[in-house]
Formats: structure tokens, C-alpha cells, sequence
């Protein structure tokens, strides 16, 4: 889950990290109003999760309160990357000295965090990272002991600060530390993190909260909501609600497979005959013929959709069950567009039984099977 | 190193009283994996398939030698499950659950490297050596004794692939899935190592998929010698967008990171050779024997 | 710091912990009002830092409102073991089955955290310990683990339950040891657990806080205050407010040391002279001329005071700072008081130089010093 | 087992800034110890008596090969700046500062244990060898050459006992003051194995008081064989008052427990030679040699 800039800075806030001083409105009433609260100028910032706002247009700026409603008023109800603007932060204009970046990621290699710094701020890390990668600075965090003072002082010290300035940066560095443990963040990130007269300021924030521990975090089960709607289609939302793991793709061949695995192998393989899968769906283990059902049915109702292909490896999914979910499914939407099954393994013979009866096509390998419903929909 | 069980472990199952645990610890049991206990709190003095079931390890231990433990109880109550285990020195600890918070991962794989402990997992089918013993959930019948070991992040593909090799008549050494979180325990590596060094496996099969550089550090590992015996692999996810997650956790291209390109052309320069359809890993590895 | 009943109870209650439904007042009006919400029947308890509250008649048992009044008015402003009743507790009256002993406390020997449980509630836990041994389960707490929800059920089996009731008490076990760490506790105890019929209960509370750890817990600065003011005797307080490590005993021989072994020591051999010493006071390593006076002064104040041994063992504290602190103290209170003073050590010369100029005996041996003070106050 | 600091130990002081870190760097500096750096957050680049200050010990580690430490930063601070000691693999680590919370010490230890550091202390006056270097704030005078292992719990008392000792001609082995908390690294059973070995000392002042079974345990390992040494030991706090703190955070006597009584009747059925007053010590001592 993403959480909105606005979002992240109250949670980092709450840790003690500085933040400017801002509200959060939705109309350009209330963004004057808050400008004037501000002292007049301010920074008016579309509230979406997308990276690169600020090259597309997405941070303006104000000298009076105003400029701030004109501003806001321009932005409101405005699209980038094909979201709708709902929401934006005005926020005080602050006297920035240097941009510096600081973030705390997942370390897959290294099975823990990582915390990441450089004194190139305000631009795209990863960038920093393949150019310039000596202006990176890494921590990895062993996980048994955590990341101490002298951890985050050092990071500080090897940015280039000492004194008073090292010690405020490598309190910030701490608080984001404990930002990402307590809250479960994927990934939480400043930047740019402002160096101001006196210290540092969050002058942006991004904080990816892991979907796998919102049980943790019930309090934010609303933000979850909107994060979702913002982030995933309306199709995706829907398979969501039907505890589906469906991802949307481009094209106008169905594809469901029991397994992430074998699922992505079947949409590569279809994309290898020259076909174009419609979606990614994956109806995981152990799959009833409930489940499978809702699962067919969903792909069938999508317009896009000129066939389906199902791809089903029986272990603990019996392939009689899934022959038995697709007729089901078949049969409640008596549409035209083909099917091609192709199943292996448990109650194998049964289930291609069944499907033979109900005059859908089965075929032995992937690879058949996946030639096969290109070749329906027109081939390549 | 990887410790494996034989047909003289004794393996515990922790979570064995929920719907999956029941199912498993019956097929198990059937494909001749030893389990002597079971763990659920909150329901000790119970029994599955025959098994006694205890509220800790803690009790367990008092009545059986446990050896290695499977996993199977819900997201949110994985990392005390895993904790102890390892408290427990049981090794291998198999993690099949899915969906636990990478934070407790990353918790449970640190306590376990205090003890020496092996996770496979978390999120992993877990792993099989064929005729002998599972300690997983993967579906017996599509392996057979042979010669090929099998590692791979995915379960179903892992099986797909399995099934086909076993079709062409070579059959399967030890497989091994790791899991398809973003952080596991075992990795690519640590059991191409042990491939290396075991004497029934002559042959291997790499089933990677996109995300992360698991595959890109598999490879950097074969390519500096660390791996001497032929490789055949098969990468998922060619077709798959980025900034989605395809199914697993840890299956997401970020940014210009983690694409299965970058993954096979790792592999092929470390002379691996990869499929470009799963049915490929199988004809490759035909040729190599 | 010990904290009373209700307020460890307070905070048992925000970790989850189940208390009963309680108030607490200072008033036999309040009493009433507060049975009444009760329903009626209560539990009144006098607030106090001390053990064995029931015995001492402390508890009393209302069953209607005007009882409970009653009861309040008979505790409040009454004493026991020295201290006034202040507060009084109106705590619902629980149906109990059983009562159990559960405590956390500081195990130096195994330099953890070790819990302790018992099936033998509501007795003194030493008792339990040292006549039927078998009935306590001990748990110590590997620091590096915590104490996971496997060893609270591992020790709520132990006691005998099983099911939803060792569920539940492994519960109040896992959150009694949460408090202990985060509290900084140095006891944290439930004696009795009350069993009711769907679980379990804190009937009682006791929370020890160390005090090294105060700075951790500022919110607690007030409670601090008023522990101290019922656990110290009111010399003890001034001298704390004095910075001053202070005990007070029941004799007439003034004990002024540098190090608390070295007083410790002292106050034996004076005693094994026959004297009685009147205090401890530690002067801590480093002391300087200002701080000895303050303690001389502190001490000689002390209408008790028959005469003064003052024990210097000059290391980082230097004999003539010592003389120079004396000597001051001595010239800004002329009481008629003898001291005797042994020094050694840095600048021991000089030291005694300047007493003997003022008239102040010194002795080379603590032992001897000892026998000179015992018999400047009339000897054993 | 105990590390001791020779003329060759290079030793760090951690708030070497501070008022006592000052005092004390230029006392163990007079006195021959080898300190070549001192850490004090925020204050790196700065000297103290010609000795280098760095921010943290990893940037003073790039510079010098440390060996030793010893910590006088404030009770809040001590917990970090013990714990970054033992990453950075010094030993032994000496904990000066007094009134460090016991949930703290219990952490530092826990973690000193992972990584077999010998934590000396907190609350400590640290360690002498007389003669040679020492890691402490103990008064230099008080000690000379010699074959008397001193162990104590007190500060003031140990050199009271020490000067006693120096006066009868004996001198000092080693000295090691293990502190006066609750809850201490070294503690007296350690130190009794070391001294066993240790071919300096011939002969041993144990000097306890008051709270815990410090004194109880160290009677028994005397008891059962583990020290054949001759001991003399004194005991503090006869005449203290039971639930009153004495000074020391650990000198309370809880209960029953914790009694100077107990702790003497424990050391003389073990056979060591327990003096009534402080000046016994170095009497008995003079017997035994």
C-alpha cells in the first residue's frame, strides 16, 4: 500500500521526523484560507502516488494566498498518469540550503534493511545510484541489534556533516528507521530531505506500507481503501473484493493458472506464440470449484476478453474440480468465447472426461494449449 | 548447510490442527515422512491422522526427538511458530505459510542464523526427495527417483517442470523450493552448493521468476566456479509488467530492476542454459545427460 | 519507586491486562457514589506502599453503598505500618474460583528477567517459595528472544490449564512481561490472579520502577514525588533534595563515607564497637569541598546526633577537600558536637594538617576511629 | 575467560569529553595505560590531553587498532555506547558509569554474550594490575606489586583493603572491581577461575556486601573444588537496615535474602576466612602466605 505524501508526513510526525507545516485541502477555498495560515506564500502539491510529480507539473507555487487558490484551483480535478487529483497539500515554502536523500528499503540480499543516504537529494535515487554511485551511502541494518545512535551517526558523519548538523541528521535517520520497522514499510524514503538554517526538514515523504502486515496496522484499513482505488483498475478492485489474485494486462486472451509461477509461465508462453493475454490471474493452491468458477466467470465477463485459456497443474487442485468450476462457470454465462484447457495431474483423466462432455477443448501441454487459443482469437 | 530429512526423521508439524495442516500431515504420512507430533496452541491432548497434537514444542519434546519441524500455521502467528522452532534446534524448519510481514522474516531468519538453523521458506513448497520423504506440500505423483536436482522460487511451476522432466524418464534427485517472499531463508546458493557436493545429484534444473537479483546472484555464484555440474533454467514472468506484483510477494519489477532479461542473459553468461518455454528445461536437460 | 495499587493498576489496564471496574477516591462521599456505579457491593482498599495489606485490616468488603462509606471513613486518614491512609480504592467485588501468584521480576543471577508463577495465589510468594518450592514456575527470560507466546503457554500449562483458559492466562502472562521491559520494572506482580469463570483477573498489583530508568518515564515524575514522600522518612527527602546518598538508622553516631561499601563498612565496625550509628551517608567518589560540607552540615543538623564519623578514603576525593569541608561545616554550625574524622590516601597530609589546626581528632584506622566515636557518645 | 589490559592494549575512552573522561584519561595516561582515542558523539575532531576524538568508533577504528575500552558516557547514553563497543569487537569493555537502568544492562550483557566480550561491570572502578596499566578510576597509590588477587562488589572499600594489603607488604596480582549493580558482566565466580589460573596470584581478597547471592554463589564454586587458592574475604553492610537501599543499586537486602549473614556463613563453609572488619582482610591474608 502506498500511502499519499500527506499521509506519510503525519506518520513521520508522529516520530518525531520535522515536516513542514501544511494542510491538506480539496478546494481552492480552503487552499487559500490555508495559504493565508502559512503567512501567504506556499508550496501546493497534488496528492497522487506517482513518482516525478514535480517535473509533471504537479507542484506549483504561491506568493499570496491567492496565487494558492488559482493554483490549487488548477490542479483539483486535474489528471496525471491517468489519476484523478482529489486532494492537495499546501504547505509552507522553506528556505532549503541543500536536498539530500535518505530512505529505508527492504534488502533482499541481505535479508534485512538497508538504509540508505546521499548528498544528492531531490532527484531519482536510482539514478543517483547508476551514475553516481560513490554518493551513496549504505547501512544494512543488522536486524538482532537494530540500527543504533552510533549507526546513524556514522551515516550522517559520512555525508559530510559534524556537530550539531551530524547529530540532527542522524536523529533523522534513527526516526526513519523506526518509521519503517513500526509500520512495516516496504519502502520509506525523504525526498528531497531540506537542510534548513537550523537542521533538516521532510520537505517530501513516501512510505509503502507491506500489504502482508495490515493486520498490524487495522488503523489504517481506510487509508488501504483509497490506496487501492487510486492505484489498481476497477476490474482489479473487483477481483480484489472476490479474493482473486488478478492483475489487469493489455490484451484479448483470459489467462488463469493455479500458482504465480506457472501462471506468469503461461502468460510468457502465450506472448511467445504471438498472443496477448488480457490478464494475469492466479487462483492459488488448493483451488475449490467455487473458486474456480468465480474465477472463469470473472475473466469471461471482461468485453476485452475473445478467449480464455486455463491452466491448471493438479497437486492439491483436482483437475475434476476445476473441469467442474469452468462448466459451471460455462454454464451460467452461455457466452461464445472459446475455451482452451490444458490440465495435468490429479483426477487428470476425470476431469478432461468432464470437459470432453461439455464440448471444451483440452490439450496435453502448455505449449499446445497456448498455440492453440492464439490461433482462436486470429494468432499473431 | 542444508540439512535433509531421511526416512529416520522425525518431523514435527506445526499448525497441524488447521484445514491444511490436517491435509498435508495425511499425505505426508502416506508418501512415508515420519511425523511423530504436532503443535497447535490452544489445542494440545488433541490428535490428527493419529498424531498427538501439543500446545508447545516445549511439551512435544518432553515425549518425541523432534528432528525438523513444517509450518503451516496462519501469517500472524508465524514468527513465534518459527521462533520456536528454532529455540527448539529443530533443523530443518520448512515455512509454508504465505503472507507473513517481510519484518518477521526478516526477524526469523536473523534468530535463525544465531542457531545454525535452516528456513526453507518462508512462503515455499518446501522439499522432497523422491521414494524416500516430503516435508511439503507439493503433489507426490509428478516425481520420480532420478538424477536432477530442482530449485525454484515458484510451487507449481516447480511441479509442472518436475512433471515433465519425470515424463522424459530422468527423475529427480532432491527438489527444493525456496519460496517466493522477497526475503527467504535458503537461497539459490546455498542449495547449488549442496548439489555441488551431493553425490545422486548430477544435473540441475534453476526455476527463477522475476524480482529481485536471487537469479543474478545464482548466477554470479556459477559463474565463478562455485557450481561445476550443467544447468538448465526456466525464468518466468518475460511478459509481466513492471511495478505489478505477479502473485508471489516477492515477484515485482521496480524500476529497471529484477526483469527476467536481466535474469537470463545473468544466467547464459554464466553458461546456464535457459529455456524459453517451461517444456525447455526438460529437452535441455535430456541433452545434457 | 514503588507505585500503589491503582496506579500499576492503570497501567496493567492500558497494556490489556483485565482489571476489575474500580475508582479511586479520598472522600467517604465519593465512596458511596462510586459503590453505587458498582452496583453496590465493593471491595474498598487503602492505598499504600506496603504488603499484607489484608491482615493488617486494610481490605474491607461493602454490600451496599452506605457500607462501603463506612468503610472508606473507618481507612482514610487512618494509619498503618506508619503511613496515612490517603486514598482508598472501591473496586467491584469479583467472583472468584481460584487464586494465582504472577510476578516478573529482575533475576541477577541468570542477568535476566525470570517470571514467576504459582497455583498458590494470594499468600506471600517467599512462603510459597521457601515451604512448597514445587509449586512455583519459573521461566527465565532469554533477553535476546523476549518472552515469546510459546513460554507464556509453555508456563500457563504448567499450572494446569489447558484450552481457552491457558490461552487466556498465557495472555496475561506474555502482557505482565511487556510491562516489566517497558515499564522498566523491577517487580511487577499479580497476587492474587483472580480465576473467574470466563478467565482470569488482576485483583491485585504491584509495580516497582527503577529509578535509574526514570528518564524513560518523565510522565511518572509526580507519582515519583509522592512514592517518595511516602517511603522516605522526611530527613531521607530533604537529603535527596540535597543530592545525597541517604539512609536513615535509629542511633546517635553521625556515619559520613565516601563510596557505599566504605560506609557500609563503616557503620559495621562502629556497630561492632557497640554504637549506633544514626545514618548513611555515602558521599560518592569525587566529592568536593562544597559537597562534604553540605553532608557535614546535613548530618550535625540531625537532633539526634550525639557525634560524627567522618571515613575518608582519599582516591579522586582528596584528603584536604575533605578537611576544607569539614572545617567550613563545622564553622557555619559551631554545635558542641565531636567529629572524628580518619583519612588516607591523596593528600592525606595536608588533611590532617589542617584539622589538627582546627581542632578536629583524626585516627589512622577506621577500626580505631570506630572505638574513639563510641566512646565519645558513652561507649556500648 | 577475562582478558586483562597489558602495556601493549590499546584502549579507547568512550566520553573521554566529559568531566570524569577528562580526569580519568590523564590519571590512566600518568599511570602507563596505552589510550590512543577517545568517542564522544558530537565532539569528534576536538583533543583531549593529545588524544584524538572521533564521533563514533568506526571512524576511530580507521585509524587505530583498538583493543580495549572503557565507558564513562552518562547512565541515558551507556546502553549504545556499550553496545557499539561490542560491535566493535573490543575486550574487555569497562562500564564506569553508574546508574545505568537494569533493563539496560541486561541488554548490553545479552548482547556481550553473542559476541563473547568481557563486559567489567557497570558501576565499576574497573581493573589493576599494579605496576603495569590500569582500566579504571581506582586511586594508583593504594596498590603495589604483588601476589594478592583482589575481587570486589565496592569502590571505596577495595581500595581501603588494597592500601591495608600494600601497607602488611603484600601488593597486588590483579584487582578487578566487578560494580555494584543489580546485574554485572564479570562477576565473582569468573574472576576465582581466572585468578586459578593466573600464576601471579598466590593468594585472594573477596570483598561482597549486601543484596543478591553473588557472595552465595562464589562460596559454592569455592566449595565444590573450582578454587584452591586461599581466600580472605570481608563482607559489607552487618549492620544494614532490610528493604533500604545501601548505596549501591544492588546493596539491598529483599526479604530474608541478600543478608550479610547468609553471604558469611556461604563463604566460611567453604572454608574461606571471613574477617569481621575491613583491616582483618590483610591480616589473614598475612597468615596464609
Amino acid at each position: 500500500m502506498k500511502l499519499l505524501e500527506y499521509q506519510a508526513k503525519q506518520i513521520f510526525g508522529k516520530f518525531g521526523i520535522p515536516t513542514p507545516r501544511s494542510y491538506i485541502v480539496e478546494s481552492s477555498k480552503e487552499a487559500e484560507d490555508s495559504a493565508n495560515k502559512l503567512g501567504g506564500s506556499a508550496a501546493i502539491k497534488a496528492q497522487l502516488p506517482v513518482g516525478g510529480r514535480g517535473k509533471a507539473g504537479g507542484i506549483l507555487f504561491a506568493n499570496t494566498p491567492s496565487e494558492a487558490a488559482e493554483a490549487a484551483s488548477s490542479l483539483l480535478g486535474s489528471k496525471m498518469k491517468d489519476l484523478e487529483i482529489r486532494k492537495v497539500l499546501i504547505e509552507e515554502k522553506l528556505d532549503i540550503e541543500d536536498e539530500l536523500y535518505l530512505g529505508v528499503v527492504v534488502d533482499r540480499r541481505n535479508k534485512s534493511y538497508v538504509v540508505l543516504a546521499s548528498s544528492e537529494g531531490g532527484v531519482d535515487i536510482e539514478e543517483v545510484a547508476v551514475k553516481t554511485p560513490e554518493k551513496i551511502v549504505r547501512h544494512v541494518v543488522d536486524p538482532l541489534h537494530g540500527l543504533r545512535s552510533y549507526h546513524a551517526l556514522w551515516i550522517a558523519k559520512q555525508l559530510g556533516y559534524s556537530g550539531r548538523k551530524m547529530s540532527a541528521l542522524a536523529d533523522i535517520v534513527g526516526k526513519l528507521y523506526k518509521v519503517a520497522v513500526e509500520m512495516d514499510a516496504e519502502l520509506t524514503e525523504i525526498n528531497p530531505l531540506a537542510e534548513i538554517a537550523d537542521g533538516f526538514m521532510a520537505a517530501d515523504a513516501r512510505l509503502n506500507i507491506d500489504n502482508n502486515a495490515l493486520f498490524r496496522h487495522r488503523d489504517l484499513a481506510e487509508t488501504f481503501q483509497w490506496s487501492e482505488s487510486l492505484e489498481l483498475s476497477e476490474r482489479e478492485q473487483e477481483a480484489g473484493e472476490l479474493g482473486l489474485t488478478y492483475v489487469e494486462l493489455d490484451g484479448n486472451i483470459g489467462v488463469i493458472g493455479n500458482g504465480a509461477g506457472l501462471t506468469m509461465a503461461t502468460i510468457d508462453t502465450v506472448t511467445l506464440h504471438g498472443g496477448k493475454p488480457a490478464n494475469f490471474l492466479d487462483l492459488g493452491g488448493g483451488a475449490s470449484p467455487k473458486r474456480i468458477e468465480s474465477g472463469v466467470s470473472f475473466v469471461l465477463s471482461d468485453p476485452r476478453v475473445s478467449a480464455l485459456f486455463v491452466n491448471v497443474l493438479g497437486g492439491i487442485t483436482r483437475c475434476d474440480d476445476t473441469a467442474r468450476g469452468i462448466i459451471e462457470a460455462r454454464r451460467r454465462a452461455p457466452l461464445e468465447k472459446p475455451i482452451v484447457v490444458r490440465m495435468m495431474g490429479t483426477n487428470e483423466e476425470e476431469g478432461k472426461k468432464l470437459l470432453e462432455e461439455a464440448g471444451i477443448d483440452t490439450l496435453d501441454t502448455m505449449e499446445d494449449a497456448a498455440e492453440r487459443v492464439v490461433a482462436l482469437v486470429g494468432g499473431s | 548447510m542444508v540439512k535433509f530429512i531421511n526416512e529416520d526423521t522425525q518431523v514435527l508439524v506445526q499448525g497441524i490442527t488447521g484445514i491444511q495442516g490436517r491435509f498435508h500431515t495425511k499425505l505426508m504420512l502416506e508418501y512415508g515422512t515420519k511425523i511423530v507430533a504436532g503443535v497447535t496452541p490452544g489445542r494440545g491432548e488433541q490428535e490428527v491422522d493419529g498424531i498427538p497434537v501439543y500446545d508447545t514444542i516445549a511439551e512435544a519434546q518432553e515425549k518425541h526427538a523432534l528432528d525438523a519441524s513444517i509450518i503451516f500455521v496462519p501469517a500472524p502467528y508465524a514468527l513465534d511458530a518459527s521462533l520456536e522452532a528454532i529455540e527448539a534446534r529443530l533443523d530443518p524448519v520448512a515455512v509454508i505459510t504465505e503472507g507473513i510481514p517481510v519484518r518477521d522474516s526478516i526477524d526469523i531468519l536473523a534468530r535463525a542464523g544465531l542457531g545454525d538453523t535452516t528456513i526453507v521458506g518462508p512462503n515455499t513448497p518446501g522439499l522432497i526427495k523422491p521414494g524416500m520423504s516430503k516435508l511439503g506440500i507439493m503433489p507426490a505423483q509428478v516425481f520420480r527417483e532420478g538424477s536432477v536436482g530442482i530449485v525454484s522460487r515458484s510451487g507449481t511451476l516447480f511441479y509442472e517442470i518436475a512433471a515433465q522432466i519425470t515424463r522424459v524418464g530422468l527423475g529427480q534427485s532432491t527438489c527444493i523450493g525456496i519460496g517466493g517472499d522477497p526475503i527467504v531463508g535458503l537461497d539459490f546458493i546455498d542449495v547449488l552448493q549442496w548439489f555441488e557436493e551431493n553425490n545422486e545429484t548430477e544435473i540441475i534444473a534453476l526455476i527463477g521468476e522475476i524480482g529481485g537479483d536471487a537469479e543474478e546472484r545464482a548466477a554470479e555464484f556459477i559463474g565463478q566456479g562455485g557450481l561445476t555440474k550443467p544447468v538448465a533454467a526456466y525464468i518466468a514472468g518475460r511478459a509481466a509488467v513492471p511495478g505489478k506484483r505477479m502473485g508471489h510477494a516477492g515477484a515485482i519489477i521496480q524500476g529497471s530492476a529484477g526483469t527476467a532479461q536481466s535474469k537470463i542473459e545473468a544466467l547464459e553468461k554464466a553458461g546456464v542454459v535457459v529455456g524459453e518455454r517451461p517444456g525447455d528445461v526438460a529437452r535441455i536437460l535430456m541433452r545434457m545427460t
